[in-house]
């Protein structure tokens, strides 16, 4: 036993116990405790091991600057590595666990690492474990990796919810402290929107946790009505248990809400975190400071803890930290905490001022024995603190028993968000601390955030930031008087380190990194303040080097000689507390990670009990299976049902734009490398569109309504970039140019009625009158109808597949019925719905080429469009597109594959000459597509070939170690049915 | 001097020796004298007035180059000079992954040429890198996917390479914790090379420095080139903020500032600066062996061996020189991995920082001679940097020792871009965001 | 304004809206005529900029330069009614195309804003920076949304082929605005 | 980052996508491969005032030109690239 709970005072609720557990031992505790305060509270000390030496540890600082007392909390999937016990809100039924311990807290193997610890100082990894090479991924690896780390994730997925939401402000005040609660009211009243973001539950920062007189009322009180005051104000928006974790740029600020960390589980509907934008055209960030710890020997002993920290324990929690407890402080804040702790009923027995001469002892310590000038050299007790060992001013050294030992060494201001944005610190003698140096535009510090410690000065100081950043954003309603309380002593001095001890004197407790370690990296020449980190990973760890960076940097400034800041300047880097990753994906997880795009037609697609498949972000339909079909039966089936009667799929994924205006023709002239220019009203042509850098960049169909008038389309994957593209040459390149441009993608649902009795269907849906014969409806023709009564139509008489077909595009919501009509009143013809699998094989039947031959490395000639890019118009690529490179005959081009004897080829596969070694110098190009083709029966595939459209005839080897195969293919033009095209023009 | 040194793993280097070779038997040595005795890793050089070949970038390629000139070519005078600490750019930065699962021929070589380097790593340089073979998987999520990883492992194979196509169940073998259930993007497979890994990115920097020290390379800190001396259109030195040096030849190693240093030259070059930002998150016990990217959005990861899970994404996308992104970045990468690993949702992120990345017109880097004589430049690595390091400081050091382009770089000239010869892995346009 | 929520869960649920949706630009030299014959045919002034003109029955917003998105309310018939009306009066100026399919029209009822619309857009909907006649383009959960009020909340319209999508962010995100009401009590 | 549409008004970046340098101008159409080349693929990349081109892909679909500072990211000014006279 150690600590224990004070008889009175402190903001817990004696009417309310909680029960909780640590591992697995019952314990109750209060509402308003913290874990940490709970168990210290419970006599609990032990609570963990380190990272490295595995030695034992206690409660050491308060929020989010706790490098020791990690644990895991929850239990199952909601299990929560690394958690702060110094910031979990105490609740009923909580479950912790100690962490990086094996087999138990108490009792841990690994603290031999301790007793070998010379031969793990810093960096000693890099010296060995060299040899056999083959052992590092073996064994030495996996033992660092097992003993390294800290706790344990769950391995199931997160079962909570979480949100991402954005809130737009004039006044961002982060941290609801005096400085916080000042600037936020100075701001609200002046009219200005404000946001205060506390990361506590409650509102008042240190008020909560020190004794102070604020006007007439305690510091408590003063806070209590601040933050009724700023409630009650439409324009400010409080938002307790929110951390603002990192200042980005345009005042853009990430934050995060603890919607439910204080709750056994999320209620329904809620998430358990919400990420929050900020953005907000000015900040105020009052976020305090940090109290920094001395350097000494076994300075880690439970029991040693931040003056603050145990402080805290005593006025907010009503805890005392121990029965015997010495106070060793080098500033006048230790002396306010000692004070504070007497007050609140903890036993202070001694107070050792590093400072030589007397002070003014205050009332409350009047029974405590003060010892001026004197230095903490050592900490003895092992697991738990029963002694200290102190160096007197006349250079004695005396042994003092206490249990518990409060250290203020001074305060670091928090400035971590000051320097988001990349600017540095600057050192402050005065407070030998870092402040910062040139500010965030928009950005303000106060308080100790500032570098102003007292509590008046803070008060006056918060409250002049909130006037002023409202007042740039244009409020300059009066804000009332600053609050007003007594300005107390807050002296600091620089000690940092007091050498001398027998033991490990640690700098970073959470990372096991000594004062040795510091001089270790010193002496081999790692004296940058991030070789330093690096070498030693000082400042490294979940605490993020809050009590552990300065200690570092002084101590290596002194062993070089050097000032601190000549030393190095810490960077301060988001986020200023962990996030975790699901709150930053909130609700885009799972299948909602990205949308799932359905064309029009996809209730028949299940109506018809198709096979589906992921087509970017389009759900398409792959196949229609029959009974017992697989997906190459059926995609034969419905392939084939196409060249012998009809089909029909949906092609509405394709990207559609109208283009409109005088100067329409021209400008789509100048975007496509084959003439558009001549096109007649009613008519369709193919269209090539070439990059800037002259390689293919999409393919489609440019449609002509009227003179001014034109609907193209491109391939589903380049939608939105064609589209974009077109804006580019509009509005950049072109703006002399007079025309509109609008994209028509969701508005239309575009079947495609294929095969040789698609005109007779197509005949049975138009509405009468309509006439679709070929001479009103001609090969590469398109006509504006009406159909299934009434709707308004676009026909397009073009073919993917190669034979008679047509596009017909009706409004997205006719789709189905489009669709449903073309089935039925085709059904005795025999027309069947056909997928992308079947799309598949039919356009390689054909050679057309798709995503995998337009892989954006092609050129106009690799597909045999040469004399396209070779027009004389100008458009854009074509000069480029004529460099010697990527018209280099050698160059792979599209071929026809047939495999001999029937074989099989993958696409993937590569192809090298017939008898040639399966290696790097001989592979001559690669299988793009491949499909079983039921009008041939056997097995075809398009490629690239190194020369290919001078090697018809020839065979070549289609390599396929990847897969184990290795077959033969006879090269021949990428076309394998009706080479002249007469079906489709039938 | 050698011309051509052959296959790396016939070659025959320099290695460090003399005192405190570091091995277990000098660490208990030290140990029990409480470690008074190990030495500076590497000696803080001042600049000497001239040197055969100077550096001009500290990080891990200007290293590697110093040191494969010392132990490789016997070219010993020379010196790095670095503007701040060594290894404080993109070698101190980045995700620490090595692989060599390229698609291009122009690319294969190269980088598998170096991670036949990386495997000797340690022995080289008598300093363990923590080169950890641990694989590197490439998730797929579509058929057109699938493909596409045949056509590039079939490529990795063709030039010897390891790589392996795996099947839904395959990668469910080596990575059950994967979301193979309610994904938006299903898992269909993934190309695996088990060769690729990590390695521990400063003590790479750290190892070529001190081996290269050993040898006589002077490493000189905090000397920022401030232009280039010229006589008749070639260079014979570089302006520093620590003195005139002069030098026979001048090497650029500094991807990241690359346009700006080359332009005290008076370059113009193929090369936008972009900001990368990578993630760090809290410690934890082992959960992830491998290295894993997802295919269907922006998500890489592998886990370090002091347990905190390091990963990335894709590039913010806009031209700056400022080392840090922004916040839609950062959601798009955690979304990333709730979508491909659910179970991370709890892991914290610890820290997120950027990098400035040297993003070329093909998304492919640029290892050459400049139009000025005697000025040689290594850069344009894009976010592949990393993984480069070994083959680039032999492919520079060959070029900066023999004026011969090692075979392994050939791709990797310079007027490769006017003549349309480019090395465009991921197919896009003249667009450096998009590569 | 604020509607207090109905006691059954149905004010959680995400309102789908039935309007004919009329896309109009124009190229440059008939930007004048344009905006007269448009006005003509709706007797709606086209308005500058991102603002919402009209009334109840028709409605004019700003989408873009010289860029106008028409709503009526209503399925349209194909063959007459307004949107055949305004497609004659503008035929030959300016490109109309029927946008009625490409988009699908969902409504964050006023009571639950701005904390539902907080979790769906990243625009600024303070009256300061979006007015009562306010429009915008912009993105709602990752996807392209036409922003604008009408007297009983907030319309959003999303591309049709992601209304599955569009309808589970607005639904949990009405239902999360509920349960964080819920909480801490607020109205 | 947040950029300042001259249409839409103040948007997040992540609204629009990236070109690049809005400098130097478009060669004529008679220039030659060379010119194009350069034009296409060089880059003064400066660290500072740069000239830039967005798409407002998210919102009105505007191409801007966009002057920012590459080592702060702060934005000068926006307007419609069609308006840019150079």
């Amino acid at each position: 036993m150690s600590g224990w709970r004070l008889p009175s005072g402190g903001l817990v609720d004696r009417g309310r116990p909680l029960d909780f557990r640590f591992d697995g031992r019952r314990y109750t505790g209060l509402a308003g405790d913290t874990l940490a305060s709970a168990l210290t509270a419970n006599g609990v000390r032990l609570l963990g091991r380190s990272f490295k030496y595995h030695r034992p540890r206690g409660l050491f600082a308060a929020g989010p600057d706790e490098p020791n007392a990690l644990v895991e909390l929850r239990a199952g999937a909601r299990r929560e590595p690394n958690t702060r016990a110094s910031e979990v809100e105490l609740f009923e039924g909580l479950e912790a666990a100690s962490q990086n311990r094996f087999p138990s807290l108490a009792f841990d193997l690994m603290g031999v690492n301790s007793i070998v610890s010379p031969l793990l100082a810093a960096g000693f990894y890099y010296k060995t474990f060299k040899w056999p090479s083959a052992f590092w991924e073996r064994v030495y690896e996996p033992l660092i990796r097992r003993a390294a780390g800290l706790g344990r994730l769950s391995g199931a997925p997160d079962p909570d919810a979480y949100e991402t939401a954005t809130v737009h402000a004039d006044v961002l005040v982060v941290g609801g402290g005096p400085a916080g609660l000042a600037a936020a009211l100075a701001a609200g009243r002046a009219g200005a929107r404000v946001i205060l973001a506390e990361r506590d539950a409650h509102f008042g920062g240190r008020l909560l946790s020190e004794r102070h007189v604020i006007g007439e009322g305690d510091g408590l009180a003063f806070a209590r009505a601040a933050a009724d005051e700023l409630a009650a104000m439409p324009n400010v928006r409080l938002m307790p248990r929110t951390t603002v974790f990192g200042v980005y740029d345009g005042g853009s600020h990430g934050a995060l809400e603890k919607v439910a960390d204080h709750l056994p589980e999320p209620p329904p509907g809620l998430p358990r975190q919400r990420a929050w934008t900020i953005v907000a055209r000015r900040s105020v960030v009052a976020t305090g400071s940090v109290e920094r710890p001395v350097v000494f020997s076994a300075n880690d002993t439970p029991g040693v803890m931040l003056a603050s920290a145990m402080r805290g324990l005593a006025v907010r929690h009503a805890v005392a930290a121990g029965r015997r407890v010495a106070v060793f402080t080098a500033t006048d804040d230790g002396w306010a905490a000692a004070a504070d702790m007497a007050a609140a009923g903890v036993p202070v027995s001694t107070v050792i001022d590093a400072r030589p001469g007397r002070r003014p002892v205050p009332p409350e310590l009047a029974a405590a024995r003060v010892i001026a000038g004197g230095l903490v050299r050592e900490a003895i007790g092992g697991r738990s603190l029963s002694t200290i060992e102190v160096v007197l001013p006349g250079g004695g050294v005396e042994r003092i028993p206490c249990d518990a030992l409060a250290v203020s060494g001074g305060h670091q201001p928090d400035i971590q968000l000051a320097g988001h944005l990349g600017h540095r610190p600057a050192w402050n003698d005065g407070l030998s601390a870092f402040v910062a140096g040139e500010l965030p535009p928009g950005q303000r510090l106060a308080g100790a955030a500032a570098g102003r410690l007292s509590l008046a000065a803070c008060l006056a100081d918060g409250h002049a930031a909130g006037r002023d950043a409202a007042a740039d954003c244009g409020f300059a309603a009066p804000s009332g008087e600053a609050p007003r309380a007594k300005d107390e002593p807050s002296a600091v001095s620089a000690l940092f380190h007091v050498p001398g001890g027998r033991g490990k004197a640690f700098v970073d407790l959470q990372h096991d990194v000594t004062a040795d370690d510091v001089a270790l990296a010193a002496r081999e020449g790692y004296v940058a303040a991030e070789h330093l980190k690096r070498y030693t990973t000082l400042g490294m760890a979940t605490d993020q080097g809050r009590t552990s960076n300065l200690n570092g940097l002084a101590i290596l400034a002194a062993l070089t000689g050097r000032t601190i800041p000549e030393a190095g300047l810490p960077r301060g880097r988001p986020p200023t507390a962990p996030v975790a990753i699901a709150a930053l994906a909130g609700a885009h997880r799972g299948r909602h990670f990205r949308p799932t795009r359905l064309p029009p037609t996809h209730e028949v697609a299940v109506e018809r009990g198709a096979s589906f498949i992921e087509a970017g972000a389009w759900l398409r339909a792959a196949y229609f299976p029959a009974e017992g079909e697989d997906w190459l039966a059926a995609a034969t089936r419905e392939a084939a049902a196409v060249r012998r009667a009809a089909g029909v799929t949906e092609m509405s994924t394709l990207g559609k734009v109208e283009v409109f205006g005088p100067d329409a023709a021209a400008f789509l002239q100048r975007l496509y490398a084959n003439a558009i220019d001549r096109l007649k009203v009613g008519r369709c042509a193919y269209g090539l569109m070439l990059r800037e850098d002259g390689f293919v960049m999409d393919d489609g169909t440019v449609a002509r309504l009227g003179d001014r008038h034109f609907v193209v389309t491109c391939s589903t994957a380049h939608a939105a970039d064609v589209f974009e593209h077109m804006e580019f040459c509009r509005q950049v390149l072109w703006p002399e140019m007079d025309l509109t441009l609008q994209s028509v993608t969701e508005a239309f649902a575009p079947l495609a009625l294929a095969g040789p009795r698609a005109r007779d269907i197509l005949a049975r849906v138009v509405d009468p009158g309509v006439d679709v014969s070929a001479e009103a409806l001609p090969f590469l023709g398109c006509l504006e109808v009406t159909l299934l009564g009434g709707v308004p139509a676009r026909i397009f008489r073009i073919s993917f597949s190669g034979e008679l077909a047509f596009e017909i595009a009706v409004p997205a919501r006719r789709g189905a019925d489009l669709m449903r009509a073309i089935l039925a009143r085709g059904a005795d013809l025999g027309v069947a719905p056909y997928g992308l699998e079947a799309l598949n094989i039919l356009r390689i039947e054909k050679g057309h080429p798709a995503g995998a031959e337009l892989d954006g490395r092609v050129t106009a000639h690799d597909l045999g469009l040469g004399a396209m890019a070779e027009r004389a118009h100008d458009c854009i690529g074509r000069t480029l597109a004529l460099r010697p490179a990527l018209t280099d005959p050698g160059r792979p081009r599209l071929v026809g594959l047939s495999p001999l004897d029937g074989a099989r080829i993958r696409s993937g596969a590569h192809l090298l000459p017939r008898d040639a070694a399966v290696v790097a110098g001989n592979d001559q190009g690669w299988v793009t597509s491949a499909a079983f083709s039921p009008e041939l029966g056997r097995w075809i595939a398009l490629g690239y070939l190194a020369g290919g459209h001078l090697r018809h005839g020839e065979v070549v080897r289609v390599a396929d170690p990847l897969r184990g195969s290795d077959a033969l293919a006879t090269v021949g033009p990428p076309c394998f049915i009706d080479p002249k095209g007469e079906r489709a023009r039938g | 001097m050698p011309d051509d040194p052959g296959p790396p793993e016939r070659r025959r280097v320099r290695r460090v020796r003399g005192p405190m070779r570091y091995s277990i038997l000098s660490l208990a040595a030290e140990a029990l004298r409480n470690n008074r005795g190990w030495p500076p890793a590497w000696r803080k050089a001042a600049p000497k007035p001239s040197y055969s070949v100077v550096v001009v970038g500290g990080g891990g390629h200007g290293l590697a180059t110093a040191w494969t000139l010392a132990a490789t070519y016997g070219i010993r005078d020379v010196a790095v000079i670095e503007k701040g600490w060594i290894g404080s750019g993109n070698a101190g930065r980045n995700t620490t992954i090595i692989r060599s699962n390229y698609l291009l021929p122009g690319n294969i070589p190269f980088y598998e040429l170096s991670l036949k380097l990386w495997e000797r790593q340690e022995a080289d340089l008598g300093f363990n890198t923590m080169v950890s073979q641990r694989g590197v998987l490439n998730l797929c999520h579509s058929d057109a996917q699938r493909d596409a990883y045949a056509r590039r492992g079939n490529a990795m194979r063709l030039h010897g390479v390891d790589a392996e196509l795996l099947d839904r169940e395959g990668v469910r073998r080596i990575a059950p914790f994967l979301d193979f259930d309610g994904a938006r993007f299903p898992i269909t497979g993934g190309l695996m090379q088990r060769r690729g890994g990590t390695a521990r990115h400063d003590a790479v920097v750290w190892g070529y420095a001190r081996a290269a020290d050993r040898l006589g390379v002077d490493i000189v800190e905090d000397c920022e080139a401030t232009g280039f001396l010229l006589e008749r259109g070639r260079v014979v030195g570089v302006e520093t903020t620590r003195g005139t040096i002069r030098a026979g030849k001048v090497g650029l190693a500094v991807a990241g500032s690359t346009s700006r240093v080359a332009a005290m030259a008076g370059l113009r070059l193929p090369i936008e600066s972009h900001v990368l930002q990578a993630f760090v998150s809290e410690g934890l016990k082992p959960l992830i062996p491998q290295v894993i990217t997802f295919g269907a959005g922006h998500f890489y990861v592998s886990q370090s061996d002091k347990g905190g899970l390091v990963f990335g994404g894709d590039i913010d996308g806009y031209n700056s020189w400022a080392q840090r992104g922004n916040l839609p970045t950062v959601r798009d990468v955690c979304e990333g991995a709730m979508a491909v690993m659910p179970m991370v949702g709890r892991a914290r992120i610890l820290r997120h920082w950027g990098g400035l990345m040297d993003m070329t017109m093909d998304g492919s880097p640029i290892i050459d001679r400049t139009p000025v004589e005697s000025l040689f430049l290594n850069g344009g690595w894009c976010y592949g940097g990393f993984k480069a390091t070994p083959a680039s400081g032999l492919c520079f050091a060959h070029l900066l020792a023999t004026g011969e382009t090692h075979h392994a770089a050939a791709a990797y000239r310079l007027d490769r871009f006017a003549e349309g010869r480019l090395v465009n892995e991921k197919g896009t346009g003249a667009q450096p965001n998009l590569h | 304004m604020a509607e207090r929520p109905p006691p059954s869960g149905g004010a959680t649920e995400p309102d789908r809206l039935a309007v004919t949706l009329l896309m109009v630009s124009c190229p440059r030299s008939t930007a004048a005529e344009t905006r007269a014959a448009l006005r003509q045919a709706t007797g709606v002034e086209p308005p500058e900029g991102p603002r919402r003109a009209g009334h109840d029955a028709m409605v004019i917003l700003g989408v873009g330069p010289d860029r106008w998105l028409v709503v009526v309310p209503g399925e349209r018939a194909f063959d007459d009614g307004p949107a055949a009306r305004i497609a004659a009066a503008l035929h030959g100026l300016a490109l109309v195309t029927d946008q009625s399919d490409a988009r699908a029209v969902f409504r964050v009822p006023s009571f639950a804003l701005p904390g539902a619309a907080e979790r769906l857009l990243a625009i600024d909907l303070d009256p300061r920076a979006f007015p009562d006649d306010g429009a915008a383009v912009t993105e709602a959960a990752g996807m392209s949304a036409i922003v604008w009020r009408d007297g009983v909340g907030l319309l959003l319209a999303v591309p049709r082929s992601m209304e599955a999508d569009a309808a589970h962010h607005v639904g949990l995100a009405l239902r999360a605005e509920a349960a964080a009401r819920a909480q801490t009590g607020r109205p | 980052m947040r950029l300042p549409c001259p249409f839409c008004g103040e948007r997040d970046a992540a609204e629009f996508r990236y070109r690049g340098d809005a400098a130097p101008r478009q060669p004529p159409p008679e220039a030659d491969a060379a010119a194009i080349a350069d034009h296409l693929y060089l880059r003064d990349n400066p660290a500072g005032p740069i000239r830039e081109l967005w798409y407002h892909r998210g919102g009105c679909q505007g191409w801007i030109v966009v002057e920012r500072d590459t080592r702060t990211h702060e934005v000068a000014a926006a307007f419609p690239a069609s308006e840019d006279r150079r």
